[in-house]
């Protein structure tokens, strides 16, 4: 059994915002509850009005406080990255159209069999895309299906909303709608249909 | 079936005669060359591609011009030997058969049958639905390219050294055996003698690139005399180099002259 | 000639301020003009009332900024080391099997660039995997090959020596020799491309 320390408001926000600094990963609020703050005495709702004042301080500054999949981070503000991108020297990475389009079946899609994403894609899923995405740890198995072959099953990982910054999959821009129309009507017009030559 | 389809088998279009113009020598359809630098994702993406181009709405699957189109890229990618997937002979044939179902007339008993397109139309649209979903995702903003994380050390002398991972040397063995075992897939990248060319001439290009201020026409880079085979490396060394964002291909406006420039160095 | 732009006191210390919190290392007021800086007119007068001003606002918070000998950084306050530390104190993580495989690589086919590495694995190899592996002193730089692009040759170190027990990288296990014949063949592939990093 350990003693809880009090703190004061001021000491809990100067703690929560120094960890969210310090952490080599986003800090979620259970992370930060069972580790900087496994020892002080403070409830859900002064961690979160905590999180919340920390995030208004920072509205003015230089960098702010972001809430991504896995949790909080500091980030610099965005207008200023052109300037800021002359520390490196690296140019960021691209990546292909097929690494994109595989990853935005997965991403809106989940869960889902390479064969699902071959058959929409119209193409083989090359290993390598799928090796590549798993180890930046932006896509995982998470089960198999229920079919022949029990082809694994592929979802998105907190650290790909890290990566594009989403708090959550619902951040993801959304689906462009298809076509309204119905195929049937249009295609069963035969005014559609074309002479033959 | 139908004879249509004795006439006019989907493979014929391939080793049969040409449906649109080779390229004679020099001479590289413009519109093709811009679409093979764009390389295609696949038959899906060729199609929309063709449908696009002729400012069409996918629901009007012009299945009979389509048609020709898409045999005459395959046909030029194969001349162009450009590894060429299995899956866009499929759907050559899946063209050639739509088509000869579009021929047949329209029988009374025939009227309840769905339209021979409706299954490849669903595809597209589906298939366009998500190429676009991957353009928005390269548009969000992202770590290393737009956001930069802010982070704070803590005083080094004061904080336990975080624990490192052990390993055994017996597991970095097992590890290269894998590599290894693996690596036996990657068996068919034989050595040719026309790979080293095309790496011969892509040096060559970005040697005279580098000479003439970083750029120059594309047509300035193909010699005459080295007839139709140089052509074709010339070709897939510039494909190459684009490939791996050392050279740029610019193009103003789709008939205009097509340039090449180095890619500038930071 | 660039045209320098101005800004306001305001935008100055937000720059700066960002500039520090994402430099991977101190930030020196000369590298500060050279990068972030380069094309804002500021004279150095500005710049020091700037720092002092970030300065003395992080006096009440939870990190504050140092100075150290290679230049500026921020830092968490002393006082609250003994609960961050808490964040590190959790199991060390296994390495991946992707890290595993690249450093038997370049173990056992030393020195070798991060192109040919990928070229044996059919799969590319991410710049945390390298960088894991120089933090741990196991591998370091020690040329540039001299092809197109001039790639880092990786090789390993005493560090790595040591930790393994060995005397010399002669007292590594013998590969099998099919396996030793096979990554020749691999790395003589005229194909190797060398990627950009």
């Amino acid at each position: 059994m350990c003693v809880m320390r009090r703190v004061s408001d001021e000491q809990l926000i100067e703690l929560i915002e120094a960890a969210i600094f310090v952490s080599e990963t986003p800090l979620s609020k259970k992370r930060l509850r069972e580790t900087v703050l496994k020892e002080v005495a403070a409830s859900g709702m002064r961690v979160d009005e905590a999180i919340r004042s920390i995030s208004e301080h920072y509205q003015t500054r230089g960098v702010q406080l972001v809430e991504v999949g896995s949790g909080y981070r500091f980030q610099a503000c965005k207008r200023l990255t052109p300037w800021l991108s002359n520390l490196w020297q690296e140019k960021a990475p691209k990546y292909s159209r097929a690494t994109l389009e595989t990853l935005a079946l997965i991403a809106y899609r989940q869960p889902i069999t390479r064969g699902e994403i071959e058959q929409v894609r119209g193409v083989s899923v090359s290993s390598n895309i799928m090796k590549s995405l798993q180890e930046r740890e932006w896509i995982k198995v998470v089960g198999f299906k229920e079919v022949p072959g029990k082809p694994a099953l592929y979802a998105t990982t907190n650290q790909f909303l890290d990566y594009f910054s989403l708090s959550g999959l619902n951040m993801l821009p959304e689906l462009p709608e298809q076509h309204e129309v119905k195929i049937e009507q249009m295609l069963s017009d035969p005014s559609v249909r074309e002479s033959s030559e | 079936m139908s004879d249509v389809v004795e006439k006019a088998p989907p493979f014929a279009f391939l080793h049969g005669q040409a449906v649109i113009e080779k390229p004679e020598d020099l001479y590289i359809p413009p519109d093709a060359l811009e679409i093979i630098l764009e390389t295609f994702e696949g038959p899906l993406d060729l199609l929309l591609y063709l449908i696009k181009r002729h400012k069409l709405d996918i629901l009007e699957l012009p299945i009979l011009s389509i048609t020709q189109q898409y045999v005459a890229y395959v046909e030029l990618m194969t001349e162009l030997r450009l590894e060429l997937a299995g899956e866009y002979l499929v759907m050559a044939a899946l063209l050639a058969q739509i088509k000869s179902r579009m021929l047949l007339p329209v029988h009374e008993e025939l009227e309840e049958e769905e339209d021979p397109r409706a299954e490849l139309v669903r595809r597209l649209q589906e298939y366009e639905q998500y190429k676009s979903a991957a353009e928005n995702l390269d548009q969000l903003p992202r770590l290393e390219r737009d956001i930069l994380v802010a982070r704070a050390l803590v005083d080094e002398s004061e904080v336990p050294v975080a624990e490192t991972p052990e390993i055994a040397l017996k597991e970095l063995m097992l590890a290269l055996a894998d590599v290894m075992a693996r690596a036996k897939t990657f068996e068919h990248h034989q050595i040719t003698t026309e790979s080293l060319s095309t790496r011969e001439r892509m040096s060559q290009i970005l040697h005279y690139l580098s000479e003439n201020d970083g750029q120059c026409p594309f047509t300035k880079l193909f010699k005459i005399e080295e007839g139709r085979s140089g052509v074709v490396v010339t070709f897939i060394a510039m494909l190459e180099l684009i490939k791996e964002q050392l050279i740029n291909c610019l193009q103003v406006t789709p008939s205009s002259q097509i340039y090449l420039s180095l890619q500038l160095q930071e």
